[in-house]
C-alpha cells in the first residue's frame, strides 16, 4: 500500500472527481482573474517606466557654444552616478522637433529670419530618477556649466508623473488586495464545500479512531494539488488571453515568468493553507 | 472497564438516559435490551463518548467523561470497536479498504494489513465479496464488513448497535459466533438488540434493560460476577 | 398487479437475480426470505424500476420496464410505497414533514396534508416526536416514520424493505398489524425480511424464498389463489 | 402551508445555511470581480469621451483678417449641424498656448520680432464626431472661408484615437467575455456543488413520486436569490472599492445605475439559469 496521505488524497479524487475538478476550477477562475489583474499591473508598470525614461533635465546652451566646450560639458555630465545619458541637440533638430509636436508650427519655416529655438541638452537620469529632488541636484550641476544658459526639467510633469506613480501604487494595492481576498475566499470556499460533502466520512474517520493529523493530511494535499493545478489552468487561461489581445495591442507583455511561478506556488501553498483553516474549523465543529 | 455514575443524558426533546450507574467488567458479555426509543444507542453513544453525559460521569478504559479532551477521543476510540445501526461505512471504497482503514488509522504495520482484513472479511463470509465498494454490497453484507471493521483493532470493548438487525439466522450464527469466541479471549461485549431470541440463546450472558431511560433490569444483580460459557 | 418475466438483474459482478418469473396479485400479501445477498433488495429495486432488469421484463401496475421512460417513473412511484432497508428520510426535516412531504409530491390537497400525517404517525405510535428532525430520532424511531410515509399516498403496492429489522416486539405487532389492515382494504404487499418468526406468524400470507437470485420456493405453488385472512 | 417551492427553498437555506452563504459569496465575488470590471470599463469610455470632445479642426487664419469676416466665419461655422462650438484663437494666444506646451519656446518671447503663430479658429464637433470622414466635411467646409488660409485636423490624432477606440472596444470585449465566462463558471459551479452536496435528497424525491419540475423548482429559486443577494453583495463591493479609489483618483465616475439594476437582475436571472442547467445535468445523471 502506498502511503495513506497520498492513498486518501487520491481515493478522494477517484470518488468525487466531479468534486475536485469543481474545486481546482474554481480556484483556476480565481486566479485566472488575478493573472489578468497581474497583466495589467504589469504593463502598466512597463509604460510608466517608459514615460519615466523620457523624464529628462533639458539645459539650454548659449547660441554661441562652440562643439569642444559641449562635448566637455556632455562628459562631465555623463560622469555622473545619476546621470544615464546625455544627448545633444542641435538648433535645426530643436526645430525640427517642434514643428513635429506642434502643427501651428508647421506654418513658421523658411520664413523666418533666424532660428529661435536654442540648442540644447537631454540629460536623462537612472532608472528611478524621477524624484523631483534627485533631478533638482542633476539641474544645479548643469546650471553650473557655464555654457548652460538656462535649465528647464518639466516640473509639471514631473509632479503630474509622481502624482500618478502613487495613484497607481494605491490602485494597484486596493484593487490587488480586493483580488488577493476575493481569491482566497473563493479557494478557501471551494475547500468548504469539498470538506462539507464529505462530512459523513471525516466523522466515520474519528469514529474509527483516526487522529486529527490523519484525517487532515489528504486534505492538505488534495488542497495543494487543486492549487497547483488550478494556478496553472490559470496560467493558461491569462496566457490565451494575453495572446488574443496582444494581436491587437502589440505593445503588450507578458508577466515575468517569475510571478508565473510564484502564481503557481502561492496557488499551492495557498491551496493547502485553505484547506488547513477549513478543516480545522470543521474538526472543531464536529 | 466501563463504568457510568449516575448518568443523565438530556436531549432539547427531553432526557434520552436517566440517572443511569452501571459497571462492566473486562471480558463481560452484556445484552442491552430495551424497546425501540429507550436509550439503548444513547447508551452506547456515551460509552465511546461520541455524546457527552449532561451529568454524572462515564468511564471507559481509563477515559473519563470529565476529562478527556476532543483532542485525545482517538486513544480511546482506539480501545472501542463501533458497529453502528446505519453502518455507517466509507463510502466509495471496497469492504477491504474499510477493513484496512481501520487498521492503518491505528498504526498496524501496512504488511499485515491486507492479510488480517481479508480474514476477518471471511470470518464473516464475505471473502469473495472483500474488492467490491461498499455501496454494491446488500444490507446484510454491509452490517458484516461492519462487524469486521469493529474486529479488526483488537479492541478492549466492543460496541454493536442491533449488528445482526438486517442479518437471516444463518449469517447471525455465524457473527454470533464469532464475537462470542473473541469475547472468551477477554473482549468486553456490549450488545444492543431487540432480538429477544437471541438473548434467550446466549443464556449465560448479562442482560441489561432499558426502559424510557432508566435501567430497569440487570440479570446479573448485586452481584456483578462474570461467569463465561461458551 | 406485478409481473417477471424471465427476469434477470446482472451486475458487474455477477447476476443478483437469475431467470425469476412470478406474478402478484391485487392485494395479495407476500414475505420475500432469502438469504443476506440472496436478491431480495435487488427484486423491490426492480419492481419500482429504480434499476431495470438487464434481461427479460417487470410490469407493475400498468408500467413495464421496456416502455417506461425515466420522466414518467414518478407516475409509477405514486402508486407504490417503499420502506427501505437504510429508511432514506429526507435529513434535516422532521417527522411530519417527511410525511407531509409525500404527500404533497403526490398532490394532496394542502389542508389535508398535516391532519393526515398526524394520524399517520399515531398509527405508528410517532405521535409525539412528530416535530423531531429525523436525525434526533432512534433508529426503530426513523424506520417508523419511513413506513408511515410509504403508507401515506395510500399506495396500490407497498415495498417494504425489513421493515421491523430496528423494531422490538412490540413495535414490530404494531406496524405489522396497520399494514396488514391496510393489506385487507386492497394494498398488495411485498415484505422483505429474514424474521422467519414473522412469516411463521402471519401464516395466512404467500411466501416467496429467493436463494443466490434464483426463485426457489412460492408457498402459493402453481395455484396463484390469493386466500387472505385477518 | 406555504408553496411548497418557497418552503423547500427556505427548508434548504435553514438547514444548510452554510452552504447556500458560501455559494451566494462564490457569486458575491464574482460579480465583484465583474463590478470592478463595469468601473474600469465605463471611465475607460468617459475617458475617452473627454478626448474625443477635443479633437478638433483647427483653421489658420489670414495675419490680416478682421473682426468682421472672422465673426461671420464664426457664425457660419456653428449654424452647421456637425458643428458644436468654434472658439477664436488669437495670434497672442496661440504664442501663449504655445509656450506652455513645449518649455524649449519659453526661451521665445520678447526676443522674437514678430509673433510667428497665426490666429486661428478652433472647431469643436458633435458628439461622435472623430469619425475621419465626417471631420474631412467639416474640414472642408472650413477651408471654403475666404479669411481661411490652412486647416489643420490633427490627422495623427484622429487615427490614432480611431486606433484606441477599437482597441478598447476588442480589449473590453475580450476581457469582459473572459470575466462573464468566469462568473458563469463560478456560479454554475457553487450549484453544481450544491445540488452535489443534496444529491441524497433529490433521490429520494424522486422515489417518493416527485416530479422532475417540482424538484427543480426549489432550486431555481434558490439559484435566483443566491444570484440577487450575490449580485447586491457584489455591488456593495464595488462600491466600497469605488469610494477607496475615489480618495486619490477623483476622476474616477461611479458606473451608471442603470449598469447596477441591469447587473444585479441579471445576476438572479443567472442563478436562475445555472441551477436550471445544474439540475437538468443532475437529474439527467441519477
Ligand atoms: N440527537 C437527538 N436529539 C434529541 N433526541 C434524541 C436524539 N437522539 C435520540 N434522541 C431521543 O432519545 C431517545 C432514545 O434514543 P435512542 O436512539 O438511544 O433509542 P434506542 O434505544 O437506540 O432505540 P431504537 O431501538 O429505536 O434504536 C429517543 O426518544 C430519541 O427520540
Ligand atoms: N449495485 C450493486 N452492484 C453490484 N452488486 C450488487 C449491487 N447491489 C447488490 N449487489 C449484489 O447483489 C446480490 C443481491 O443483493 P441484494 O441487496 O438484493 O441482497 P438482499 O437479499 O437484499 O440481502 P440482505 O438481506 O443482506 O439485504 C448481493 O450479492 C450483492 O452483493
Ligand atoms: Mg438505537
Ligand atoms: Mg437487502
Amino acid at each position: 500500500m502506498q502511503s495513506p496521505t497520498l492513498r486518501e488524497a487520491l481515493a478522494a479524487l477517484r470518488r468525487a472527481p466531479l468534486l475536485t475538478g469543481l474545486s481546482a476550477g474554481m480556484v483556476a477562475l480565481a486566479l485566472f482573474v488575478a493573472g489578468l489583474f497581474g497583466t495589467v499591473t504589469h504593463n502598466l508598470q512597463v509604460a510608466l517606466q517608459s514615460v519615466e525614461d523620457r523624464v529628462a533635465v533639458v539645459a539650454y546652451l548659449d547660441d554661441g557654444a562652440g562643439p569642444a566646450p559641449i562635448d566637455r560639458a556632455v562628459a562631465d555630465l555623463e560622469a555622473r552616478d545619476d546621470v544615464r545619458e546625455v544627448r545633444y541637440v542641435s538648433q535645426d533638430r530643436a526645430l525640427e522637433i517642434a514643428r513635429a509636436e506642434l502643427p501651428e508650427l508647421a506654418e513658421l519655416g523658411a520664413g523666418l529670419a533666424e532660428n529661435p529655438f536654442p540648442a540644447s541638452l537631454e540629460i536623462v537620469l537612472q532608472d528611478g530618477g524621477a524624484d523631483p529632488d534627485a533631478i533638482a541636484v542633476v539641474a544645479q550641476a548643469a546650471a553650473a556649466i557655464p555654457i548652460v544658459e538656462d535649465v528647464q526639467y518639466g516640473q509639471e510633469w514631473v509632479d503630474r508623473l509622481h502624482a500618478l506613480r502613487r495613484l497607481t501604487g494605491v490602485a494597484v494595492m486596493v484593487i490587488g488586495a480586493a483580488f488577493a481576498v476575493v481569491g482566497a475566499l473563493i479557494i478557501g470556499t471551494a475547500i468548504r464545500i469539498a470538506i462539507f460533502a464529505r462530512r459523513d466520512e471525516i466523522y466515520i474517520m474519528r469514529l474509527v479512531g483516526a487522529k486529527d493529523a490523519f484525517i487532515r493530511r489528504p486534505f492538505l494535499l488534495e488542497g495543494a494539488f487543486t492549487g497547483v493545478v488550478g494556478g496553472a489552468a490559470a496560467t493558461g487561461l491569462t496566457w490565451l488571453t494575453y495572446q488574443t489581445l496582444h494581436r491587437f495591442l502589440e505593445d503588450l507583455s507578458w508577466i515575468p515568468s517569475t510571478w508565473v511561478v510564484g502564481g503557481i506556488a502561492a496557488g499551492g501553498f495557498f491551496g493547502m493553507l485553505a484547506s488547513a483553516v477549513a478543516v480545522r474549523r470543521h474538526l472543531r465543529e464536529v | 472497564m466501563i463504568r457510568f455514575i449516575r448518568v443523565t443524558k438530556e436531549y432539547a426533546s427531553g432526557a434520552a438516559i436517566e440517572d443511569v450507574s452501571l459497571d462492566i467488567g473486562k471480558g463481560e458479555f452484556v445484552f442491552l435490551t430495551g424497546h425501540s426509543g429507550s436509550g439503548k444507542t444513547t447508551t452506547l453513544k456515551l460509552i465511546h463518548l461520541s455524546e457527552r453525559p449532561t451529568d454524572g460521569e462515564v468511564r471507559v478504559a481509563g477515559f473519563s467523561s470529565i476529562r478527556t479532551t476532543p483532542r485525545d477521543l482517538w486513544k480511546l476510540r482506539r480501545k472501542v470497536g463501533l458497529v453502528f445501526q446505519d453502518f455507517r461505512l466509507l463510502p466509495g471504497r471496497t469492504a477491504m479498504e474499510n477493513v484496512g482503514f481501520a487498521l492503518e488509522v491505528t498504526g498496524s504495520p501496512p504488511k499485515a494489513i491486507t492479510p488480517k482484513a481479508q480474514r476477518l472479511l471471511s470470518q464473516v463470509g464475505l471473502a469473495s465479496k472483500s474488492e467490491r465498494p461498499v455501496e454494491q454490497l446488500s444490507g446484510g453484507e454491509r452490517q458484516r464488513v461492519a462487524i469486521a471493521r469493529a474486529l479488526a483493532t483488537e479492541p478492549l470493548v466492543l460496541l454493536a448497535d442491533e449488528p445482526t438487525g438486517n442479518l437471516d439466522e444463518r449469517a447471525t450464527r455465524g457473527v454470533m459466533d464469532l464475537i462470542w469466541e473473541i469475547n472468551a479471549l477477554g473482549m468486553a461485549v456490549v450488545m444492543a438488540t431487540h432480538d429477544l431470541e437471541l438473548v434467550r440463546r446466549y443464556a449465560s450472558a448479562r442482560v441489561m434493560e432499558l426502559d424510557q431511560g432508566r435501567l430497569v433490569y440487570d440479570s446479573s444483580g448485586v452481584d456483578r460476577a462474570v461467569t463465561h460459557t461458551t
